[in-house]
């Protein structure tokens, strides 16, 4: 079966410097893939290479993507806008920041549709009930600023699913959220993947979110991926030391209150001091000479879980 | 990461300074005396030469003067007026915005009432009027650019100050216990610096053109001293029989305006927290 | 194309740019040259003076004294004004009476305010006193225009001013204020018909572009060219240059009362280093008329005999040496009305021989204020173009140079003594006599230095045929179309 | 230090005006008191008023009525020179580690703020002071001449962190503290917030949304609805058994960072949107979305009562 | 709402009497007009005796009162210098102010406006240095050497356009170009910065990934939100263009209100100065109203609030 995304060797440069280096996975349809790392290890960027939106200062130099099997990159940006909101869309990170404030709700979220507002009316009011919005005749006409955060988080995602894409990738649709609102839009999305088979491409650094939705997990660690697997498998035994410190890091309900959480030394750096070999050595508790040399490349240490760690079975 | 300085902002760097250079160093690198006249040598073409006078580079004015030599002790003119005008306009403006941000309530209501009367008496009713009650100089000149155009600041400043007042840092120096002038000074106004700088330049090359405004009205920089606006303003009568007493000081001008903005632009986005590391 | 057609065609309407529109078109109340120029066209005066600057008979037919302080005027009975209605001797009188009514506030008053009344003697006949034997009076009364008395008292002087109506050969046809003047011909005007169906007064204030309407074929006369454009518009086919002597004499006023130049060697020095003829020549193009006092020969008064100081920087130079006055720093009054490059010309002239001059330029309020003010303010030097509009010696150098004047900052009693003894009588011989010796006084006292006579310089279309007078008025009536 | 407790919160309501409309009732009538070295969590969704609490506490805030008691000064009402001598003994570590800093100071020079401007340190013997106080925040004394976009997040929070024990306070308030920083960062600066406490023993207000972390650090915990205060109790009280349906709801939709457990969750989302909070809805709050509103809940607001160990406003608690 | 109107209002009152005030007490410490009035051989009686019928040889503060007892009757008085009312001098000059600074507007907000976004969207190419070149060049040139080349050029060498007057629209054309060039390079500027700022928002993305192009996302989003920065610069220069064009009237004999500012100034005509510093206020008042009104159509979260 072809993925409905897949992405290959993607390398992003800023300046000089490959902040994503080397990135690729594969979504199959109604999976839900989640994207994990600290901040600022290439996650947002991406995802934008994925739609081919990266900002200015950043280059592509090479891999691509292919969606449902056909390589986006041969596209023209005028066949690229077709693909865009229809095959394969986009929640963003922040919501209010990613909706006109100065546009109705409804108006953006018809854009989706390609047709004006006044035309695509009854779908827009579908897709608003669809993603729970209560009173969606009413919220139609407000403006982002009249919605509440998760309200407006909600109007992102039916921007987005409204042409029906089957890809869908959200970047951190959650972060600006209360839990309880937060677990709404995880149900929302969970539906969404089994009832539709919608790929998704789940941008996070919560590792309870997760836990919660994730199929698979593909840990990102300064522009790489540093391990992929199922998401059982990976939080029952990490192959990657960088994912292994990152849930211990986690406060869990189990610690006893004020014990030391454990925590990774040193911190990540940056793209342009980014060191020869595996780029977490620096950090690392496992690191030897070899880690420093040459670059671990991804490799198979179970079944269908990979690690970028020459040390990923020592791993603990 | 050190920031880059593009090829074009050191060719900018170097006109300004070039500028600066020129004007400060007019009296001796200027071929003539700029107010010796010499009514026989009216209106000379650029590159004339006599034998008793010499050459005459840029032309002669209507009176004979040596036009280059007017022009580079014109840019000391135009160049104090404009960075001492922009100066006590900065500094006044700035200072009262800062206060009408920060303190609110009527400080701000009398600040910003006052700035809208400011604005709305034409600017020329107020030079004349400064000229006639304090009599013509060259600090009249400087006072009455400046007066009239503080309020411009002061409005850019009010509307930043509004805006950092509001961030946590502020309030984190209240639990210092930093002093409001200290907050106003140390905390608020290096961070409203950008949007003023990029104001005080573009009112730089403004405030050259107002003084040749005012020259045009008879006002301006006292004669038979050379500014560029007064150059400018007595040689438009020859547009056609002397172009180069307008043109000249013209592309002077241009120059100058275009580097100064570049500056202005390129400083902004170096204050710039979001892009000073890129 | 257009231009073609106005070649075929006889031309109707005149447009003229003036620097500025009227202020008022009440005859009355303002006298200021573009405003004079507009509405003495549309009024008739009791007198008026020909080409050659004679004091002729308009209004008044012909006068004469009965004594020292009474003068009777006999006047036409055929003029009529706008509407029709006849003009009277009873218009004559109420203009008199009007213009020195103190509640009237007319600002020429001062002009006239030596008139004790005005009276209607007969059916043809205004018998005006003065107060006391006032010689200038004629020259006087030819500015004078003559208003509808019935008319004005009808409307009410401030509706009087933007309704305005005399017996002149062109009538208001529309007041667009800050814009134009439009004025229609009367056919039947007494004086005959009228060259123009219509004249159009434009206010152009900035004289480049006045140049540019005349040479775009937007103005068929524009006023206020500088020499140096005249000079460059000689060699245009489209445009000819029209220039006159004026009765207005450049000169520059020189504070005999405070300041280094109190010293008379001083003021000497300064005569001497200031190069008139170069002046005339290059700066002025030869649009001026050199001049041997204060005072130009459109003057009554005037003598050609007076001896100016020459031009001798040397000599200067050694005056101000033994005056103590080298290096001194002396301030030049000015105001933007003023040629600007003359006032650096004579800068130049007098740091050549060791004075510092200092040109203070202000606006013309304040330097009319300080220039009036005490010695003090007055500044040491400063440019002056005088017109007394009454080309007599008693309109200039009184008021300049007659102590307790507030424009003299000079005092010298044998001075006085002429001048008051030239202003008592009527008797012409004796006058000049008595100018005769203030101008000689003044020579060696130099209170002032005479420059040069002023010339008005006009620009016009080949076509237009007209003779500009001395005392710069604008009569359409003289003017002539020739294509 | 006196018996009394380091801060006395009573009956406290900030009320933002409103151009047109009703006001903003942000914070509408809470008490509660904190003891002298201990840690009061204070949480509840986006929005409910925790901001405003914090910084009504330590006077940056005009407060509408109600009463704030440092170390026994009062501090609503408080004049100028009031506030600046209580704030010696209070301070206040910011939400957002990159806007509480100023771009353009130095870490230095922000950190030796409190120092320079109360006059305690200066020259040398600030610089002493300030290398000291970065060492203990797990800083290099070197960092104190860079500036603060040359940090990373959570190097930035410990600046600040730095700065609110400069003065040793009595008294700190955390504003969300680690809720901007990343999963690692946080815990490097959860265990800094332990140690100090543990070192210097200061009473702490904590602020935040993250009940995982609020139950590592405190030893109370407080939880807010809409301007008001559902439940206060002691810490395990509050996890092991909450009496306030919110706080069950609260608990409930906590990712747990195991997929096995996560999914073995009953799920009970809430339903309904968070009422704004200038249209408080009638009787108790939290009525328009609570599983088990009766009608009296729509009616009559719950008292504030002792259940067990714990407080609680609810007609119907969990015994 | 109506309350922060009438707040506002007041508040404008005030401004505009402090401003009549200090031009009232300033212009009379410059001097009279007695002066430039009479004669140049008039004597010092003479000029006492029209002082005098002219009033201004009474108090400041009578005079001042006298003032305002007859703005409260809304009598704005009679020119010195032209004897006519000063509504009548000031109202007549209104339509060309009017005319021009609406022409001058028209063109400064076609040409910058646009400029302004190109500028934005093609940041770094070519378009932009040549556009800010041009955005310069307005904002460098001298008006009144700018002037004088456009009359030469347009209308003595080509005869495309009247050289000078303000019959037509034609004679409206050069005057707003000139006059408008400072304010288009104001503009210009003023878009490029928050068309830019605007630029990098995650809304323009999001729209993009929507599978908006650039330009619709310009035109749907962008330049509304960029809009309030320049709303206001508009505003301010709206003020500069009514009341400063002194410089543009003189060199195209544009009988404007800047003219006739000048002209009463300079002739010391006191009250009809003070009309057109009134006029200038109100208008001003009006501006800031109208922006403030425009801030509130151009973004709802404004509307509740103002
Ligand atoms: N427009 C841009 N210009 C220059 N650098 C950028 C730009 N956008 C991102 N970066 C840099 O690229 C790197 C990766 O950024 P990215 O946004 O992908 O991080 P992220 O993983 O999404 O982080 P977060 O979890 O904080 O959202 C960072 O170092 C960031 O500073
Ligand atoms: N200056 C203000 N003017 C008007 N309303 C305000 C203001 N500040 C806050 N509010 C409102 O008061 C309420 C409480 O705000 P507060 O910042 O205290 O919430 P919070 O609990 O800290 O939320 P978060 O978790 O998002 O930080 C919110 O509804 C907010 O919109
Ligand atoms: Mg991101
Ligand atoms: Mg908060």
């Amino acid at each position: 079966m072809t993925p409905a995304l897949a992405v290959h060797d993607l390398r992003l440069l800023i300046g000089g410097a490959a902040v994503v280096d080397g990135v690729g996975f594969a979504v199959a349809p109604g999976e839900v893939m989640a994207l994990v790392g600290e901040s600022g290890c290439g996650k947002s960027l991406t995802a934008h290479a994925i739609m081919r939106l990266l900002p200015d200062a950043v280059r592509q130099d090479r891999g691509y993507v292919a969606l449902d099997g056909d390589n986006l990159s041969v596209l023209s940006e005028r066949q690229m806008r077709l693909v865009r909101g229809r095959r394969m869309s986009m929640i963003f990170q922040e919501p209010q920041a990613a909706l006109d404030p100065l546009s109705t709700v409804g108006a953006q979220v018809a854009e989706g549709t390609g047709s004006p507002l006044r035309q695509a009316r009854a779908a827009v009011l579908a897709m608003l009930d669809e993603v729970g919005i209560a009173d969606p005749a009413r919220r139609i006409d407000q403006y982002p600023f009249e919605l509440s955060g998760g309200m407006c988080q909600r109007v992102m995602i039916a921007s987005a699913l409204i042409a029906r894409p089957a890809v869908l990738i959200a970047d951190e649709p959650t972060t600006a959220l209360d839990v309880t609102i937060q677990a709404q839009i995880l149900d929302l999305l969970r539906r969404l993947a089994i009832e539709r088979g919608t790929a998704i491409v789940l941008i996070t650094h919560d590792m309870g979110v997760v836990a919660d939705i994730a199929d698979r997990v593909a840990v990102m660690y300064a522009g790489r991926i540093a391990e992929t697997g199922d998401t059982a498998a990976i939080f029952a035994r990490p192959r990657h030391p960088y994912t292994a410190l990152l849930l211990a890091a986690l406060p869990r309900r189990t610690d006893v209150p004020r014990s030391r959480l454990a925590v990774i030394e040193g911190r990540v750096p940056a793209p342009s001091e980014f060191p020869t070999g595996c780029r977490f050595a620096g950090r690392c508790p496992l690191a030897d000479a070899r880690c420093r040399a040459e670059t671990p490349l991804l490799r198979e240490v179970a079944r269908g879980h990979l690690s970028a760690c020459w040390h990923a079975e020592a791993v603990r | 990461m050190r920031p880059r300085v593009s090829f074009g902002i050191r060719v900018i760097v170097l006109l300004i300074v070039l500028f600066a250079a020129a004007a400060l160093l007019a009296p001796w690198i200027s071929p003539h005396d700029p107010l010796r006249q010499s009514l026989l040598l009216r209106l000379k073409p650029p590159g004339s030469a006599t034998a008793s006078a010499g050459l005459f580079p840029l032309g002669t004015d209507d009176l004979g003067r040596d036009l280059l030599s007017r022009i580079l002790y014109g840019a000391r003119a135009s160049f104090i007026v404009a960075i001492l005008s922009v100066s006590v306009s900065l500094v006044v403006g700035t200072l009262l915005g800062l206060a009408a941000g920060w303190f609110r309530g009527w400080t701000a209501t009398l600040i910003m009432r006052f700035v809208d009367a400011m604005l709305s008496v034409p600017a020329i009713l107020l030079a004349v009027l400064t000229v006639a009650v304090i009599g013509p100089s060259f600090v009249t000149l400087v006072l009455v650019l400046g007066l009239t155009r503080w309020p411009r600041y002061t409005r850019v400043a009010y509307a930043a100050t509004l805006q950092v007042a509001g961030l946590p840092f502020i309030a984190a120096a209240e639990m210092a216990g930093a002093d409001s002038a200290r907050i106003l000074l140390r905390h608020i106004l290096p961070n409203i610096a950008g949007p003023l700088l990029v104001v005080a330049t573009s009112e730089f090359g403004l405030m050259i053109l107002f003084e040749a405004g005012l020259s045009f009205l008879g006002l301006g920089i006292q004669p038979p001293a050379p500014s560029w606006g007064s150059i400018m303003s007595a040689g438009r009568q020859y547009v056609e029989r002397a172009w180069w007493l307008t043109v000249f000081p013209g592309l002077g001008l241009f120059t100058l305006v275009v580097c100064v903005n570049v500056m202005g632009d390129w400083l902004r986005d170096r204050l710039d927290p979001r892009s000073a590391g890129r | 194309l257009s231009a073609h057609h106005a070649a075929a065609q006889p031309k109707t309407e005149l447009t003229v740019d003036l620097a500025a529109d009227a202020a008022t078109l009440d005859p009355q109340l303002q006298w200021d040259t573009d405003s004079y120029s507009i509405y003495r066209n549309m009024f008739d005066n009791l007198l008026t003076r020909d080409v050659a600057g004679k004091i002729v008979p308009q209004v008044a037919t012909a006068w004469h004294y009965t004594n020292d302080t009474t003068l009777v005027f006999d006047l036409r009975t055929d003029i009529k004004f706008h509407d029709g209605t006849k003009l009277t001797p009873e218009d004559v009188a109420f203009s008199v009476k009007r213009i020195v009514d103190p509640a009237f506030k007319s600002p020429q008053l001062s002009q006239f305010d030596q008139i004790a009344g005005a009276e209607v003697t007969g059916p043809a006949q205004v018998t005006l006193r003065t107060k006391s034997p006032y010689p200038a009076l004629l020259a006087q009364l030819v500015k004078l225009s003559i208003v509808p008395k019935a008319y004005v008292e009808k409307l009410g002087d401030v509706r009087f001013n933007q309704e305005p109506m005399g017996s002149g050969p062109y009538k208001l046809r529309a007041w667009q204020r800050g814009v134009q003047v439009t004025l229609d011909a009367m056919p039947d005007y007494w004086r005959g018909k009228p060259p123009f169906a219509s004249v159009v007064f434009r206010a152009v204030p900035d004289g480049p572009t006045r140049i540019a309407d005349l040479r775009a074929g937007r103005a068929d006369l524009i006023r206020g060219l500088s020499p140096d454009d005249a000079e460059a518009l000689k060699s245009e086919r489209q445009v000819r240059v029209l220039s006159v002597p004026t009765e207005r004499v450049a000169y520059m006023f020189v504070n005999a009362l405070a300041g280094p130049t109190a010293d008379v060697r001083v003021r000497r020095a300064i005569a001497m280093a200031v190069d008139r003829e170069s002046l005339i020549t290059a700066l002025q193009q030869g649009f001026a008329k050199p001049v041997n006092e204060v005072l130009t020969p459109a003057n009554f008064g005037y003598d050609a005999d007076v001896k100016p100081w020459p031009f001798d920087p040397v000599q200067a130079r050694a005056l101000i040496k033994a005056a103590g006055a080298e290096g001194a720093k002396i301030s030049f009054l000015t105001s933007p009305v003023y040629d600007r490059r003359l006032n650096e010309a004579i800068q130049q002239m007098l740091a050549d021989v060791g004075l510092q001059v200092e040109i203070q330029m202000m606006d013309q309020p304040t330097y009319l204020r300080r220039r009036q003010g005490t010695p003090v303010e007055a500044g040491a030097l400063s440019q002056g173009r005088w017109s007394c509009a009454c080309q007599d010696a008693d309109g200039v150098i009184f008021p300049l140079f007659r102590s307790g004047s507030i424009w003299s900052k000079y005092s010298n009693p044998a001075f006085d003594t002429e001048v008051d003894a030239a202003r008592a009588t009527l008797d012409e011989a004796v006058r000049k006599t008595h100018y005769r010796r203030a101008l000689d006084i003044l020579r060696e006292d130099v209170p002032g230095v005479g420059l040069f006579q002023d010339v008005a310089i006009y620009g016009a279309k080949p076509q237009l045929k007209w003779t500009p007078t001395a005392n710069e008025a604008f009569f359409v009536m003289d003017m002539a179309w020739q294509p | 230090m006196s018996g009394a407790p380091a801060l006395r919160v009573t009956d406290l309501a900030v009320h933002y005006p409103a151009r047109n409309g009703p006001p903003v009732r942000a914070v509408d009538g809470i008490s509660f008191a904190l003891e002298a070295h201990e840690t009061l969590g204070l949480v509840g969704e986006s929005g409910c008023g925790k901001s405003t609490v914090a910084r009504a506490i330590v006077g940056l805030q005009t407060v509408t009525h109600g009463s704030v008691m440092v170390d026994g000064t009062e501090i609503v009402g408080a004049g100028r020179a009031a506030l600046r001598a209580a704030r010696a003994g209070m301070q206040m570590v910011f939400q957002d580690p990159v806007t509480s800093l100023n771009p353009r100071m130095t870490v230095g020079a922000a950190v030796g703020e409190p120092l320079l401007v109360r006059g305690l340190a200066r020259g040398a013997a600030l610089r002493e002071r300030v290398a000291l106080l970065l060492t203990e925040c797990g800083l290099r004394p070197e960092d104190a001449a860079r500036y603060p976009h040359q940090f990373s997040g959570g190097q930035r929070q410990r600046i600040v962190i730095a700065r609110a024990l400069a003065l040793r306070p009595a008294l700190l308030v955390c504003d969300e503290p680690v809720s901007a920083l990343d999963v690692s960062v946080r815990a490097q600066i959860l265990n800094l917030l332990v140690d100090l406490q543990r070192a210097h023993g200061m009473a702490c207000l904590f602020v935040s949304h993250d009940l995982a972390v609020v139950r590592h650090v405190c030893d109370r915990v407080a939880v807010m609805y809409l301007g008001h205060l559902a439940e206060l109790a002691p810490r395990d009280a509050l996890f092991s058994a909450p009496r306030h349906p919110y706080t069950r709801a609260l608990l409930a939709a906590v990712p747990e960072p195991d997929p096995v457990a996560q999914r073995a969750k009953p799920r009970v989302p809430l339903v309904g949107e968070i009422p704004s909070p200038a249209r408080m809805p009638s009787g108790c709050r939290f009525h328009t979305r609570c599983p088990m509103a009766q009608p009296v809940c729509r009616e009559t607001e719950p008292a504030w009562r002792e259940v067990g160990a714990s407080m609680v406003a609810c007609h119907f608690p969990n015994e | 709402m109506r309350r922060y109107i009438a707040r506002r209002l007041l508040q404008a009152a005030i401004a505009t009497f402090l401003v009549i005030t200090i031009v009232f007490f300033v212009m009379r410490l410059s001097g009279d007009p007695t002066l430039l009035l009479v004669p140049e051989g008039a004597t010092a009686e003479q000029i006492a005796a029209l002082r005098h019928a002219l009033g201004f040889d009474r108090p400041l503060a009578v005079q001042y009162l006298g003032y305002l007892g007859d703005l409260a009757h809304f009598d704005l008085g009679q020119s010195l210098v032209q004897r006519a009312p000063v509504w009548l001098i000031v109202a007549s000059r209104l339509p060309y102010t009017m005319a021009l600074a609406a022409g001058a507007l028209v063109f400064a907000l076609v040409t910058g406006i646009p400029a302004g976004i190109a500028m934005a969207v093609w940041r770094g190419g070519v378009t932009e240095r040549l556009l800010s070149a041009l955005v310069l060049a307005g904002q460098s040139l001298p008006t009144f050497w700018s002037g004088i080349l456009f009359i030469l050029l347009f209308g003595v060498s080509l005869h495309w356009l009247p050289t000078s007057g303000a019959d037509g629209p034609a004679s409206l054309v050069m005057p707003s170009v000139v006059l408008g060039a400072l304010a288009m390079a104001t503009f210009a500027r003023m878009t490029r910065i928050s068309v830019l700022e605007e630029l990098g928002r995650d809304y323009v993305t999001a729209a993009r990934a929507r599978g908006l192009s650039m330009g619709a996302a310009v035109v749907r989003h962008v330049l509304r939100n960029a809009a309030i920065p320049v709303v206001t610069v508009v505003a301010l220069e709206v003020g500069n263009l009514l009341a400063g064009a002194v410089i543009v009237e003189t060199v195209f004999a544009w009988p404007g209100i800047g003219q006739l500012a000048m002209q009463s100034i300079f002739a010391r005509d006191f009250l009809v100065v003070q009309a057109i510093v009134l006029f200038v206020s109100m208008v001003y008042i009006a501006l800031n109203l109208a922006t403030d009104l425009a801030y509130s159509a151009i973004d709802p979260r404004i509307r509740g609030m103002a």
